[in-house]
């Protein structure tokens, strides 16, 4: 449940990235190369405390190791302003709009989580990010579950040689490793497209890559439902196969249909994330999770900036929470649970 | 000996892309004309250490380094790519090879050589006493046979033969006696010594083979016993994706002052890792022996140098470097009849106001800074610094200015008409093209966001697209669809050896390539530069022709320069004669190479 | 005498030569290697308001006998008469299409084994039982609960029950959902395929007793499936023994049970291990296995394991023939049969 | 010691005049730890199996005889638990051994064989491995020896061509033919116990005559004893010597097989007989046990049975009854029941 929670935030975090993000995912400021989280202040340089936190100017120099040493200038404080005017943009993408959830005035600037190596907040691409990553499993997955529910529902029902022709497909489908498959497919797709393109060519791809393993679950499935005694009664009580099908058939695979949805969800966002980390997905400047750990390849970038772990952590996070709930909903979906009590 | 492979080959891989280019120099000995040996260095090398004198030092111990890549195969001849390079260079040597500081050849094989008066021929005079790491004598035979039998062979095509060959003429090689061998020139060609670096190989171990026997041979299955060369080394053992073992050659007949016989390294072993993460943990948790640094290492390491024993050495700006260019191909596609760029576009691309927008709109300390630590310099030419005499400084340079990038495209004619934030040209088409550049290297990818936000910001729709490096070569070499790209070549100090890029016909000219007529004066320009340069015997006057070419290009910028990374490497202190140089890296010397006590 | 009575009248069903063979595939898309006579030219009647019940072991086809004598599945020959009224043409159920059959099934229902499988999990009591209802367009909303009320009640159900799921009841009580699904559409005739195998013995008695008291109220007629000989026996009015596809012997409950016709029925009756300790039976046990139901050889099917075997019995398929009036047996030495002893009662 | 504990063992004494019993159960208690409540499967049941007899076990599903079965062999999986009371075979207590120890108890002193035959049976080894590895589990024999031990048993269990069928996996066989390769490894080491649970339920009833047949002719031949469970009153007459009805985790009556069904004192039992329907009684009508069975989670105060009972009297409601001794053998665990069956009049 809880993670049911922790999704919904997130999903609703993605949708209002544009308004939660103290700025744009594309906003630069160069002379910012991968600060650290700016430090929240709570006490005055002259000691006395503020309720509100406030942050300093910072600027950077490279010391002897070529590092880079960022320091505050405590000249002029900078208070987090929350509903603070910024870069224009859409709340939905209808209502257009200049106020940003929370901000610092310039020429400060925010970074809750650090910043990469152009001074993007990183913060504002991860909620920009999640929007990518985070609809891209969803949306690749539910395409693939159709097309999962549909083979097998065919296959499942009609049997005899139609069956055996689409599970054949399927296997050969599922007989090739997922990962090169995945790679195999975006090969064959044109390399030069743009992001926006590339996101759907995504979503086809991880489809194209689910499907096969739901048709053959559900064609079994659908295969011996239909040879359920309750199916039987609805045909004996003169219902049509349409009927069977809609009222009798799916609803009883749509406890595995929603609980696969959701364990499969993960793997959609990993291939994503896959795909970006090896420069082959969404590209910079456009922020998806895969894309910005992508620079956490880089054993030293670790060391120095171990901020570019954070896209990881949201991941690890997201994966978790959907694991969680699917095998909740499992749980919960099985009526056999509360029925089995003690066997004599 | 090739020092440049042995300049941890990981730097050269990062920083080069373009592998085919390596075809003008694989041997890669930088050197200067023969006359120019005596006359003092005017190059642009600031740093340049001090003159290097080994001292003697004591035999034993191993030496352990790390490559990404292992070698494909040990034929050196036909292999034109730097791992195999790098895998063969402890077992075979050339006649010359070139001084790590003053990029000056030297004698290797050869003792000494002297050119005809009238420069019709150049006589080499072997070196006595020398013996293959079998035991078998080296005489003018294995020069006669490896030169004529292989490098010159039209059946074996290869980037030496390549070179050497002008209008399909070649060099004649004469035995004169045992020691003696005479190059008979059919023109005048000036980096002809620089050239004779080339590997010798042994004639009592190939002499049998027919020319397409021989193209084969060598490969990754030989027995390591079988490599015969007269390096200071010879393969023991090679473990496919694991490690090559190489171990002193015992015959080597290079003797330290004082008379001991070479080298001092009882073994050389290079392990094969996985990337680059894997080259510098391996090398942090002291299991290799040098390192080759990318600019985020360095704040790693620099700190580390007491404690864990070992020395960073900055070497100064490398020879390769990332540049931006524009597709500038009239021509069409023989076979759909399309024009391989859209004529609109075409006709901005090889405008040079267009070009010489994009270079003022290049952020170069962003590049240097953000991405590079630091740790590089503004490249503005196509020689760099560290390539010695033909450096020219006094290129055109370019400062990052977007007000005259804006200028210079409102000149000529863009404006933004629909108020979109892109501009349209006259005949109102939106300034808009495609970016590619290879993913493999994130620097680069890093450096082509900077590029594609800034040009966005001059009002240019820049499809960004980083994508897998064969298939950009593939559009380069061959369907010559592409628009824009970002990529980097190797240099090195000869700049007869770019003419397979900078003349007009070549087939890596890549903004245009195999042009039968120049497309404009400007390259026509240059032709005739790189012609005249060739056949002029004299430095001095070579070096007006080549600081020509380097003005014009910067100019009229077919090529886009960005920025140059450093070269850094680190070497555990153990050792002695540890005297890396850009060009020769840690290992030119490797038989001097020692352990201390 | 009830069997007397019904023979005057015309039945209620009346099943011709009833076949369903299935094929069995070898490969993927291979033509079937061979048919399983699952059910092999049966056919019997069912009177109005009368209970016949058919027995066998597993796998001999009484099941799919009466899941394609209801067009749940399509037979493969044969006829099934429905005469809805007694003084109605019979409708012949194999050849009705579409709607008709649709109507048709209104009058003909199916009760089955597993109270589980049975029901589907996903839907309420209402929903189940008044799924006949929704079907065929009976009735307003209200009218549609009053009935399932009402039919709930009838199977000694609460009303309360309806709102709730299968998974909350014990097995007894899902068999009475089940009977209450079957019940709604008022029917005439009920297929109940073991509806008491899978339950406890109390349980089984308070649903064969439902079955009864049923049947006395709304005058249904059964087909009662099952393997109990003594549950059969105390439920039917006539008694169908079946082996592998074929019906072997037919008659009133009571005669087939002390008299058998035929050595199967004789041995399945010899079997049933007698709930008396006073009275020790060592079972007079069959040898052999039952035989592949592929493509089965001509000749009596029981032959290969048959005591009384005589040689013809393997040539030729003996016919169901009338050894005494409604009393139908499969066997050419039913005479004889009877001679042996009469099956004690206990 | 409970005065349950008193009474079953006055039982036995009065019973079997100073036979040893092979199996004593005394107070035994299987509890399940479920998320909704603790489930007393087995609730304090005492009964014992003297050497060589068959004692039949009857109940309707969920009264507890499966898991009573299990729990002697310690074969209860969590979150069912022994709690409480011995087993004691062959004079070992059970319950104290360690499992290492557990394991040469079962297959060597005590087997069972389950009413599945297809799922007891590994599909993927031959019926003839899986004998020989039992064997040999128990046995110190090389593995031709076991090879002949197991034929000997496969042909005492009377399948046909031992020597050719030993090669045959579990698909191979008939539901029948697998139920006597299971008896065949369950007696290939001689146990003194074997635990029948529902043993011809899955089988056809000419199928499950046969291995009734062959599993008292084997008794016989073998000397052991036979805990025979089933909800079948049919195959406990004909096969168990006494017989022990169980309801709801508890022993209602324990008689011999002839007392019980022909003299039932307890209301249970007497139920049961009144559900059966019998052969070639027809006209007999048939009168069910009102209601069901309690759910082991909830069970009623009292008596168990207590809310389906027709004789129940307050004293049902309130206090649990004890297993009362009414006459030789006889003992019933009703507060209203009489020696000569009067509380039925």
């Amino acid at each position: 449940m809880a993670s049911l929670i922790a999704l919904a935030v997130f999903y609703l975090a993605a949708v209002f990235a544009d308004f939660l993000s103290p700025y744009p995912y594309d906003n630069e400021e160069r002379s910012h190369p991968n600060a650290p989280p700016t430090p929240l202040r709570f006490r005055r340089a002259d000691g006395s405390a503020r309720f509100l936190p406030f942050v300093y100017r910072t600027s950077y120099t490279f010391d002897e190791n070529r590092g880079r040493v960022y320091v505050e200038d405590r000249s002029a404080e900078y208070p987090i302003r929350f509903f603070i005017p910024g870069e224009e943009h859409r709340i939905l993408g209808l209502i257009p709009t200049r106020i940003h959830f929370f901000g610092v005035d310039a020429p400060a600037r925010i970074y809750l989580l650090g910043a990469d190596y152009l001074g993007r907040d990183r913060f504002s691409r991860i909620l920009y990010g999640s929007r990518i990553s985070l609809s891209i499993g969803l949306v690749g997955v539910s395409v693939s579950f159709v097309i999962g529910m549909l083979v097998g529902g065919i296959a499942g029902y009609f049997g005899g040689a139609v069956d055996n022709a689409l599970m054949r497909v399927v296997e050969m489908v599922m007989l090739i490793p997922r990962f090169y498959l995945l790679l195999a497919l975006r090969a064959a797709l044109p390399e030069d497209i743009s992001s926006v393109r590339m996101y759907f060519y995504i979503v086809f791809i991880l489809s194209f890559l689910g499907w096969a393993g739901t048709a053959r679950v559900v064609r079994g499935m659908v295969l011996s439902l239909r040879e359920q005694d309750y199916v039987i009664a609805a045909r004996a009580l003169g219902r049509g196969h349409l009927w069977v099908i809609v009222r009798h058939i799916l609803p009883n695979t749509l406890s595995y249909a929603i609980v696969s949805v959701t364990l499969a969800v993960p793997s959609g966002i990993l291939g994503e994330s896959a795909l970006s980390l090896l420069g082959l997905g969404i590209q910079e400047p456009y922020a998806s999770w895969g894309n910005m750990l992508a620079k956490a390849m880089n054993v030293a970038e670790i060391q120095f900036n171990p901020e570019v772990l954070w896209p990881g952590a949201f991941i690890f996070a997201v994966v978790m929470c959907f694991q969680f709930l699917g095998d909740g909903l499992r749980d919960a979906f099985d009526p056999m649970m509360e029925a089995s009590g003690v066997k004599s | 000996m090739k020092p440049q492979f042995n300049i941890i080959p990981v730097i050269v891989i990062c920083l080069c892309a373009l592998v085919s280019c390596r075809r003008t120099q694989p041997n890669a000995a930088p050197q200067k004309p023969p006359e120019a040996s005596e006359a003092q260095n005017k190059s642009g090398v600031s740093e340049h250490p001090k003159a290097y004198v080994p001292v003697v030092g004591k035999r034993g111990g191993e030496w352990l380094n790390a490559t990404i890549s292992g070698p494909k195969s040990f034929n050196a001849v036909v292999s034109n790519e730097t791992s195999t390079g790098s895998a063969i260079g402890p077992i075979f040597e050339g006649l010359t090879t070139a001084d790590p500081d003053t990029l000056m050849p030297q004698p290797k094989l050869a003792e000494s050589w002297h050119f005809a008066e009238d420069g019709s021929s150049c006589t080499f005079n072997l070196r006595a006493g020398v013996k293959w790491n079998d035991g078998m004598p080296f005489t003018a035979d294995d020069v006669v046979f490896t030169y004529e039998k292989l490098y010159l062979n039209p059946e074996i095509p290869n980037s030496t033969g390549d070179i050497l060959t002008i209008e399909d003429k070649r060099p004649k090689v004469v035995k004169v006696d045992e020691l003696t061998v005479r190059f008979d020139l059919p023109w005048k060609y000036a980096p002809f010594v620089r050239a004779m670096s080339a590997d010798i190989l042994p004639l009592h171990k190939l002499g049998n083979l027919s020319a397409a026997e021989f193209q084969h041979h060598w490969g990754l299955d030989t027995p390591p016993s079988e490599l015969v060369g007269t390096g200071p080394f010879k393969l023991v053992s090679y473990e496919p994706e694991q490690r090559l073992i190489y171990e002193r050659n015992p015959h080597y007949w290079k003797k330290d002052a004082a008379g001991n016989q070479l080298p001092y390294l009882d073994r050389y072993i290079t392990s094969i890792v996985k990337d680059l993460n894997v080259a510098y943990l391996k090398f942090k948790n002291k299991e290799t022996d040098v390192y080759g640094l990318r600019p985020e290492d360095f704040q790693v390491l620099n700190p580390l140098q007491k404690q864990n024993d070992f020395t960073i050495y900055r070497l100064g700006p490398g020879t390769g470097c990332s540049f931006v260019f524009f597709n500038q191909n009239t021509n069409s596609n023989s076979e759909t009849g399309k024009p391989f760029v859209q004529p609109h576009k075409l006709k901005w691309f090889r405008d040079a106001r267009f070009r010489r927008a994009v270079a003022h709109a290049l952020d170069r300390d962003t590049m240097i800074n953000n991405v590079l630590y630091g740790l590089a310099c503004p490249q503005y030419g196509p020689m760099t610094i560290s390539e010695g005499f033909f450096f020219n400084p006094d290129v055109k340079k370019y400062d990052f200015d977007k007000r005259k990038s804006k200028a210079l495209l409102a000149e000529m004619g863009f404006k933004d008409v629909d108020g979109d934030k892109v501009l349209e040209d006259e005949q109102g088409n939106k300034l808009q093209f495609t970016m590619l550049t290879n993913v493999e290297n994130n620097v680069r990818v890093s450096l082509a966001n900077i590029i594609a936000k800034d040009l966005k910001d001059l009002g240019m729709e820049i499809n960004f697209q980083p994508m897998p490096f064969n298939p950009i070569v593939a559009k380069l070499d061959a369907s010559y669809d592409w628009e824009c790209v970002l990529l980097g070549l190797t240099g090195g100090p000869e700049p007869h050896f770019g003419s397979n890029i900078w003349t007009s016909r070549a087939y890596h000219h890549m903004w245009f390539p195999s042009q039968k007529m120049p497309s404009s004066d400007w390259e026509a320009r240059i032709d005739e530069l790189f012609t005249l340069g060739v056949q002029e015997l004299d430095p001095e006057k070579r070096k007006v022709y080549y600081d020509e070419w380097q003005v014009i290009s910067s100019e009229q910028l077919p090529l886009i320069y960005t920025v140059v990374q450093e070269m850094i490497v680190a070497v555990r202190n153990r050792f002695g004669n540890i005297h890396p140089t850009p060009h020769g890296g840690v290992t030119h010397n490797l038989e001097e190479i020692f352990v201390k006590e | 005498m009830v069997m007397q009575l019904k023979q005057d009248k015309p039945p209620l069903i009346k099943v011709e030569n009833l076949c369903k063979f299935f094929p069995v595939r070898r490969g993927f898309f291979g033509a079937p290697a061979g048919y399983v006579h699952a059910v092999d030219c049966v056919s019997f009647t069912v009177g109005r308001g009368e209970t016949v019940g058919l027995v066998g072991e597993s796998g001999c086809g009484k099941t799919t006998a009466g899941r394609t004598l209801l067009r749940l599945l399509e037979p493969t020959a044969g006829r099934v008469l429905f005469r809805p009224k007694e003084d109605a043409d019979p409708v012949d159920i194999t050849a009705a299409q579409g709607e008709e059959l649709r109507r048709l099934r209104r009058n003909l229902q199916i009760v089955f084994q597993d109270p589980i499988g049975s029901l589907n999990p996903r839907m309420t009591v209402r929903e189940i039982v008044g799924e006949g209802l929704a079907a065929h367009s009976i009735g307003s909303r209200s009218e549609r609960e009053d009935r399932i009320v009402d039919v709930l009640k009838l199977v000694g159900l609460v009303p309360e029950h309806r709102f709730r799921y299968p998974h909350e009841f014990s097995g007894g009580q899902r068999q009475r959902i089940g009977i209450a699904r079957a019940l709604i559409l008022d029917p005439q005739f009920i297929v109940c395929d073991e509806p008491v195998s899978a339950l406890d013995v109390s349980i089984q008695a308070q649903i064969i007793s439902l079955l009864e008291s049923l049947q006395e109220e709304l005058g249904l007629a059964y087909l009662f499936i099952a393997h109990d000989l003594a549950v059969v026996e105390h439920i039917s009015n006539r008694i169908a023994v079946m082996y592998l596809g074929k019906i072997v012997e037919m008659g009133p409950a009571e005669e087939v049970c002390r008299v058998p016709l035929h050595p199967y029925s004789r041995t399945l009756l010899e079997s049933v291990p007698v709930p008396d300790p006073r009275r020790k039976v060592k079972a007079a046990s069959l040898t052999g296995g039952v035989p592949t139901p592929i493509d089965p050889p001509p000749g009596c099917r029981f032959a290969g394991r048959c005591p009384l075997c005589l040689e013809e019995c393997g040539q030729m398929t003996p016919p169901l023939r009338e050894v005494h009036p409604g009393h139908w047996s499969a066997c050419v030495r039913a005479e004889e049969t009877e001679k042996v002893r009469a099956i004690p009662a206990y | 010691m409970s005065s349950e504990q008193a009474t079953a063992e006055k039982t036995v004494e009065a019973q079997q005049d100073g036979i040893r019993p092979l199996l004593a159960v005394r107070d035994l208690r299987t509890h399940f730890f479920t998320e909704r409540g603790v489930a007393r499967a087995v609730d304090g049941v005492s009964f014992e199996v003297f050497p060589g007899e068959t004692l039949g076990v009857v109940g309707e599903s969920g009264c507890g005889k499966s898991v009573t079965a299990l729990s002697i062999l310690r074969l209860v999986t969590p979150p069912g638990r022994i709690t409480g009371g011995t087993i004691t075979l062959d004079g070992q207590e059970l319950t104290a051994l360690l499992e290492s120890e557990m394991r040469r108890v079962r297959g060597r002193k005590a087997a069972m064989i389950f009413q599945e035959p297809q799922s007891s049976l590994n599909p993927v080894f031959s019926i003839g491995f899986q004998i020989t590895e039992a064997i040999r589990l128990h046995q110190k024999v090389t593995r031709t020896e076991a090879e002949e031990l197991a034929i000997e048993m496969l042909g005492r269990v009377a399948i046909p061509d031992p020597a050719k069928r030993i090669g045959e996996y579990p698909h191979q066989l008939s539901g029948g033919m697998k139920q006597r390769a299971m008896i065949a490894m369950a007696l290939s080491c001689r146990p003194s116990l074997l635990i029948a649970d529902e043993p011809t339920t899955a089988l056809d009833v000419t199928i499950q005559a046969q291995i009734l047949n062959l599993l008292q002719e084997l008794r016989e031949q073998l000397g052991m004893s036979v805990m025979l469970i089933t909800h079948n009153l049919g195959i406990v007459a004909q096969i168990a010597r006494r017989v022990m009805v169980m309801y709801a985790g508890k022993v209602v009556e324990t008689a011999s097989t002839e007392s019980v069904f022909h003299k039932p004192l307890h209301p249970y039992t007497v139920g049961l007989f009144r559900s059966l329907p019998k052969l070639g009684r027809k006209s007999q009508k048939l009168a069910p046990i009102p209601g069901e069975v309690p759910n082991p989670l909830d069970a009623p105060p009292g008596c168990r049975f207590q809310p389906r009972c027709g004789l129940c009297v307050e004293r049902c409601r309130a206090e649990e009854p004890k297993l009362r001794i009414l006459g030789e053998g006889h003992s019933v665990a009703c507060h209203v029941a009489q020696s000569d069956g009067a509380h039925f009049a």
